[in-house]
């Protein structure tokens, strides 16, 4: 009787597991990816109990686009590949070479890799003075702003949440982050934390505020925060429709990634990399890509607003692939551009880049704010 | 925990983390003496370090190597080792410059300290100081033991036989000759042009006595009480700033000779004109008003000689506390009685 | 005299001044200047005077120590070989090459060794039966890089080679000296010469020329003598002298 | 109006476990006071090898204490047991970029003493060597400079350029920077025409690089917003704390060395001094960079009326020539223009001994220092990098 019953149960539960693998099978399969150029693969990989359901889920759209591409694993790539760019052409610039022994027959591309795994086996020092729950915490925590943009990013019809306000959303999640970096100071109990946090926290007020404008003259431009909408009104590039605006984001992007010549609240020369300076091994690790990953949303969104998103080549063998990955590469190709700052400019001090922010950087978001309202009539 | 430590140091993982150590020797930014200036140049646009993964960093935390450029001072050994405690393991020091492997050119200075005492070192690097090739080749060198763990010198001599023999049974005498009774005169008359004489004889209607010590330099021996006020009078007639202070130990006359350098850069006419005022004091009560008061600029160099010598500049409020030395320094090293190690000329 | 402006920065004189900054700065990025030289690969060739490691020939050496005397920073110290020959203490040595400059006879000479990392201490104390030779070193490099100059242009020639790194000895023209007793009636005695002389080329004896008075008789040995003149500077009477011979 | 809060104050401990040669109840007063300490260097990524105690108000510096010698290697004591020749590749060492000037000093000093003539080739080459190192010199403070700004390319251009002035040093005198080239009575070695040609063409190639420095740094709006009306001191001040060389030349004193009393081949040559008005960081800047360009216009027409002479040379007799320089008895005071100022080697000899008796060698870094602690008062806390690297302090200069 009683193993009848275990075996009844067992065969509910069966049902039920079974169920629930059809069901998510049935959801993942109802928006999945079209690759035409790995088609043949996937349709034999499917045939295959569970690694079917694998597959599915790689390529269940949401999942794509948060994990795979724009989102976890190109911000991978793309860490990997800006910091050795960065340094690579500032390298150029400054008539030196740069990395390049670590490997010499690709340059040296693998430098970034070299000084991760570095980083990861040594030592993460907690000093006695700091907060040590916070102090670990903060690091790891700080992903979560990062994360949450990546689910309204859209490329093409590879969403994560698809919804009308997407890029206000984006917007609201990214100013979450200096949250973390100030909190990181305060947890790290150090002069120079301390000091860096500070001005962590005027430069958000510096450049936030233009930034969001900015972003709304855009939302005027286009009629909607849907990032859909921003992506097909731009018959002709954002930049051009409202040039201000473009502008005020480039600088907004340089000033809240701590890029030169607004690398304030780090000052390597003048406080010790501020909120970071006790960090070290994988911590250090992780707070000093923060910075990195923010530039990259920053650029995503740059990219939908301004330089026509996804839209670019088409090629039908990637299909739905296509999208995601023209997004990808305007973006890494905006920063990579961008990156150049670094070795034109000096450091402005604290209180000129404030200074900057409220008079002539404010004056100008708003005009472009009243041009924007201007063109979105017009368009 | 030791297990663990165990397990990163020869485990599975071991060959990726010497790998990752080995491309990424990030030198901490601890510059301790003038070796810098080549370090500097290492990782600069002429040789540039980053390519072989050594990247100049900011602070201790977030690198793992230490190089140790030339001399490291009784302050900077302190520095020096809580840098080293700060740094995250695996951590590695390279000294360059002969400073810091054995005083070089300052091998008998006091106050010097052998870095290779204060922390571990993997690497000397000699020169004075060394060329940036050279601290490459300490790095390279420090990359391969990581890699095949075998430490080695880049270098090999090669043993001829020059024989054996004794050396001869007196040691030849040291090349130095220094008087045992020195007689010391800092205003001996020497012959000048015009122009100084005259300024010389203008200075002495003052109502000071002048020597002419040559061209454009004039010396003025006051008494020790007199002291402030021919330098209120030397600054009403244009001298505005001491360009020295300098204190002469002469212990077998039992005197320090105490000197202010004059100069003005307001009055054209004076410009070139460097006026000794000096005095002389008891060396067992070595006391004098300070001139820091009417000269600001002769501030930091008295200070600095009162850590030389102990005398006590009245008026001044650093006296009585170490300036320019280590707390542990010596007493009153430039004293004539502090005397330093002599050299030897044979092995 | 020059006067220095003062600086006054508007909007059109400041944006220009950022364009040219951003436009050097792409300039190098697309065709870079570069003068790096990427020394583990390739060396740099440095000129014959340059001060590097020293080379020792002992066959040429007459243990004057004048290296040691004059070095500053004392590592050069005499050790017994078949006569005193010089050591060097790298951990002290600065690389003046006062020594070189000093010595007599050429023994010492340079060489273009320099990038060297010592494991210990105690290896960097180099006897002079290790500096006869050239020390080998690591070398990784397959280029060797001359800086040049042309027309106002700087430039790093590359070239396909290893860069030899010892440097032909200088030829010192030193005429060759003895030493000769120029005040014989002034000598003491003290046989501080003799007992300096490396080559043991001076004798001195003791004579009695009346009762209780002694004189002594100081003997040059002509074909030991080296002309080293540790022994006129040892003496305490400056009594002897150094003279050129023909 | 403004509220007293009474919290109980504790300074913080660690302050006391450092060597920080100011007294504790100094500690206690500033945290009573509202104020910080900030402890600024000399492990710090903008401090050179010394500690600044910065006592800032909010982000306004009250004072700033220095505490030198932490590369104190007590030049003048070891002078004092060394014989005069040796002692020169030991007044080169404490600044090394700037070794020809300071061994000219020291040599003129001797020759001073010695009333020995020096022949007119030598004192080109002298004057030819010292003006390549100013150039350096003055560079090698750019780039610091531009670090301390955060301009990483700021810092590499000058040390790339500074390459060539190494490559220009090696092939006269044998080293890339600490040569003891300059010996009394002249120089160790004849130059030949082929590194004068090498030379004179090394000009024309620093200009030409100096260009592409000057578009990215020297003229950049950014540096010139960090420098401009920062740690200004007026030449009342300038000369009261009794500031050298270039410094005080931004301060509007037309004071050097080189023209109020011209030593080796300066009273020759045709050139000018760079004199500014505004006393601030960027004028000190700028003072030094058009430096450079007239230390370049003085090392061509060295170069070009360069007397043709045979040189003694001391291969082999250096010793005997040497070893036994014996000084008369006497003070003798040389001053010299070094790159960084005013440089002071005053040398008292006993007239029997061949080691001096005293040397006294006084610095530009140690003679502005106190110029450079009061231009700091009531700045900003982040222009003490600005300041610091406008004043090319150099702590192994200052502390010997």
């Amino acid at each position: 009787m009683e193993a009848l019953v275990i075996s009844h149960q067992k065969q509910i539960g069966d049902k039920m597991l079974e169920g629930l693998i059809s069901g998510l099978f049935k959801i993942f399969t109802s928006n999945m990816m079209n690759i035409p150029l790995i088609e043949p693969l996937v349709d034999y990989l499917m045939q295959i109990p569970l690694v079917n359901l694998l597959v599915a889920l790689i390529l269940w759209r949401p999942f794509f686009a948060v994990i795979i591409l724009p989102g976890l694993v190109g911000l991978l790539i793309y860490l990997l590949w800006i910091v050795y760019w960065e340094r690579k052409l500032t390298a150029r610039v400054q008539w030196r070479v740069g990395p390049i022994e670590v490997a010499r027959p690709i340059r040296g591309a693998i430098q970034a890799l070299a000084d991760g795994i570095r980083y990861f086996f040594q030592e993460a020092i907690i000093h006695r003075e700091a907060h040590k729950i916070y102090y670990i915490q903060l690091p790891i925590l700080a992903f979560i702003p990062i994360l949450l943009p990546l689910l309204f990013i859209p490329a093409g019809n590879v969403v994560g949440i698809k919804t009308p306000y997407g890029i206000q959303l984006i917007v609201a999640f990214i100013a979450l982050i200096p949250l973390f970096i100030v909190a990181m100071g305060w947890a790290s109990h150090s002069r120079f934390a301390y000091i860096g946090s500070l001005r962590e926290a005027f430069m958000y007020f510096a450049y936030e505020i233009p930034f969001i404008i900015a972003v709304v003259a855009m939302i005027y431009v286009y009629g909607s925060g849907d990032p859909y909408v921003a992506v097909e009104k731009q018959n002709i590039p954002g930049a051009v429709l409202n040039p201000l605006a473009f502008i005020v984001y480039i600088i907004a992007m340089i000033m809240a990634t701590s890029r030169l010549p607004f690398e304030i609240p780090e000052a390597d020369q003048e406080i010790a990399f501020g909120p970071f300076v006790e960090y070290s091994g994988i911590l250090f690790g992780l707070v000093m890509t923060l910075l990195y990953e923010k530039l990259y949303l920053m650029a995503l969104l740059f990219v939908i607003l301004f330089l026509g998103g996804w839209e670019g080549f088409y090629v039908g063998i990637l299909g739905d692939f296509c999208a995601p990955l023209v997004l990808f590469i305007k973006t890494v190709v905006v920063i990579s551009v961008l990156v150049i700052v670094r070795s034109v400019y000096a450091r402005y001090r604290l209180d000129q880049a404030i200074r900057l922010g409220w008079t002539s950087y404010l004056t100008l978001s708003i005009a472009a704010l009243i041009l924007g309202m201007f063109v979105g009539v017009l368009v | 925990m030791e297990e663990n430590i165990k397990f990163l140091r020869s485990g599975i993982l071991a060959p990726i983390k010497k790998w990752g150590t080995h491309w990424s020797l990030w030198p901490v930014h601890l510059v301790t003496a003038c070796c810098g200036a080549e370090l500097a140049h290492a990782f600069a646009s002429g040789y540039d370090g980053e390519r072989i993964g050594a990247l100049n960093y900011g602070i201790a935390r977030q690198t793992n190597l230490i190089i140790v450029e030339g001399a490291i001072t009784r302050k900077m050994a302190r520095v020096l080792r809580i840098t080293w405690e700060q740094m995250p393991d695996p951590k590695f020091v390279i000294i360059m410059g002969t400073c810091g492997l054995n005083g070089g050119v300052f091998w008998n200075s006091y106050h010097l300290v052998k870095p290779f005492e204060v922390v571990p070192v993997n690497y000397f690097i000699p020169g004075c100081p060394s060329t940036p090739e050279a601290l490459l080749r300490g790095i390279r060198q420090l990359q391969n033991e990581i890699r095949t763990g075998e430490p080695r010198s880049s270098i090999e001599f090669e043993k001829v036989d020059l024989g054996k023999g004794k050396m001869m049974p007196v040691t030849p005498k040291s090349p130095k000759k220094i008087s045992l009774a020195p007689s010391i005169v800092v205003n001996v008359p020497r012959k000048a042009d015009e122009e100084t004489k005259k300024l010389a004889d203008e200075i002495s209607k003052l109502g000071l006595a002048t020597t002419v010590t040559g061209k454009n330099r004039i010396a003025l021996r006051v008494e020790k009480d007199e002291l402030v006020d021919a330098a209120k009078k030397l600054q009403n007639f244009g001298f505005d700033h001491v360009k020295n202070v300098n204190v002469i130990d002469v212990p077998n006359e039992d005197k320090f000779i105490v000197e202010y350098h004059l100069g003005s850069y307001s009055k054209r006419e004076l410009m070139p004109v460097v006026l000794n005022l000096f005095t002389e004091l008891p060396r067992s009560e070595p006391k004098l008003k300070s001139l820091a008061k009417i000269f600001p600029s002769a501030d930091y160099m008295e200070r600095e000689m009162h850590d030389f010598f102990g005398v006590v500049f009245e008026g001044n409020e650093w006296m009585g506390r170490k300036f320019l030395l280590a707390p542990d320094t010596p007493e009153y090293p430039l004293k004539k009685d502090f005397k330093l190690e002599e050299e030897k000329y044979l092995r | 005299m020059i006067r220095v402006e003062k600086v006054e920065l508007n909007l059109v004189e400041s944006l220009k001044r950022h364009v040219e900054a951003l436009g050097e700065a792409f300039k190098q990025a697309i065709k870079p200047d570069r003068v790096t030289i990427e020394y583990p690969r390739e060396r740099r060739r440095y000129p014959l005077s340059f001060r590097g490691f020293i080379i020792f020939n002992s066959e040429k050496c007459v243990s004057c120590f004048r290296c040691a005397q004059i070095c500053p920073a004392n590592a050069i110290q005499m050790e017994a070989h078949s006569k005193p020959y010089p050591s060097i203490d790298y951990t002290k040595c600065i690389f003046c090459h006062f020594c070189i400059e000093s010595c007599p006879t050429g023994s010492l000479n340079s060489s273009k060794i320099h990038d060297v990392a010592f494991r210990k201490m105690e290896e960097m104390v180099v006897s002079a039966n290790m500096m006869v030779k050239l020390p080998r070193i690591l070398k990784e490099e397959k280029f060797t890089v001359d800086v040049i100059v042309k027309d106002k242009y700087w430039k790093l020639l590359r070239k396909k080679e290893m860069d030899d790194l010892s440097i032909p000895p200088i030829k010192v023209e030193v005429p060759k000296k003895i030493v000769t007793c120029a005040e014989p009636e002034s000598c003491l005695g003290c046989r501080l010469c003799a007992n300096v002389c490396p080559r043991e080329a001076i004798t001195v004896k003791e004579i009695e020329v009346a009762k209780r008075v002694v004189s002594y008789v100081l003997k040059v040995l002509t074909e030991k003598c080296v002309g080293c003149g540790l022994c006129v500077r040892q003496c305490p009477m400056n009594v002897l002298k150094l003279e050129v011979v023909k | 109006m403004e509220y007293e809060i009474k919290v109980p104050v504790q300074p913080p401990t660690e302050l006391q476990s450092l060597f920080i040669p100011i007294p504790p109840e100094y500690v206690e007063e500033v945290y009573r006071s509202e104020d910080f300490l900030v402890l600024v260097g000399p492990q710090h990524p903008g401090s050179g090898h010394m500690r600044l105690i910065v006592r800032v108000h909010g982000d306004i510096i009250r004072e700033v204490i220095p505490d030198p010698g932490y590369v104190h290697r007590c030049v003048e004591k070891i002078a004092e047991n060394r014989l005069y020749i040796q002692n020169i590749p030991l007044v080169e060492r404490p600044s090394i970029m700037d070794a020809l000037n300071f061994n000219l000093g020291y040599v003129r000093a001797i020759e001073d003493a010695l009333e020995v003539e020096v022949p007119k080739r030598a004192k080109y080459i002298r004057t030819m060597l010292a003006e390549i190192c100013r150039i350096g010199t003055h560079l090698y403070d750019a780039a610091i400079l531009a670090v301390f700004l955060g301009h990483t390319t700021g810092f590499m251009y000058p040390f790339g350029i500074r390459e060539l002035i190494c490559e220009v040093l090696v092939r006269i005198t044998g080293a890339r920077f600490t040569s003891s080239f300059i010996i009394p009575g002249g120089v160790r070695r004849d130059v030949d025409e082929q590194t004068l040609k090498f030379v004179y063409e090394t000009t024309f190639a620093i200009e030409k690089r100096l260009k592409s420095f000057e578009r990215i740094f020297i003229k950049n709006p950014t540096v010139i917003a960090r420098l401009k009306d920062v740690g200004v001191l007026t030449k009342e001040e300038a000369i009261k704390f009794g500031v050298v060389g270039p410094f005080l030349r931004a301060s509007g004193v037309e004071y050097d060395v080189r023209k109020v009393e011209p030593y080796e081949a300066y009273g020759e040559l045709d050139w000018d001094i760079p004199v500014a008005d505004a006393g601030d960081s960027y004028s000190r800047f700028l003072v030094r960079v058009n430096e450079i360009s007239q230390s370049l216009k003085i090392v061509r027409q060295c170069i070009k009326n360069m007397p043709e002479e045979k040189l003694k040379d001391f291969r082999g007799t250096f010793f005997d020539e040497f070893a036994d320089i014996v000084l008369p008895q006497g003070e003798f005071t040389t001053l010299t223009e070094a790159s960084r100022g005013t440089l002071i080697y005053s040398i008292v000899s006993d007239g029997e001994s061949n080691v001096p008796y005293r040397m006294r060698m006084i610095t530009p870094g140690w003679l502005y220092l106190r110029g450079f602690m009061e231009s700091l008062k009531g700045e900003r806390l982040a222009d003490l990098q600005a300041i610091y690297g406008s004043f090319g302090y150099f702590p192994p200069e200052a502390d010997r």
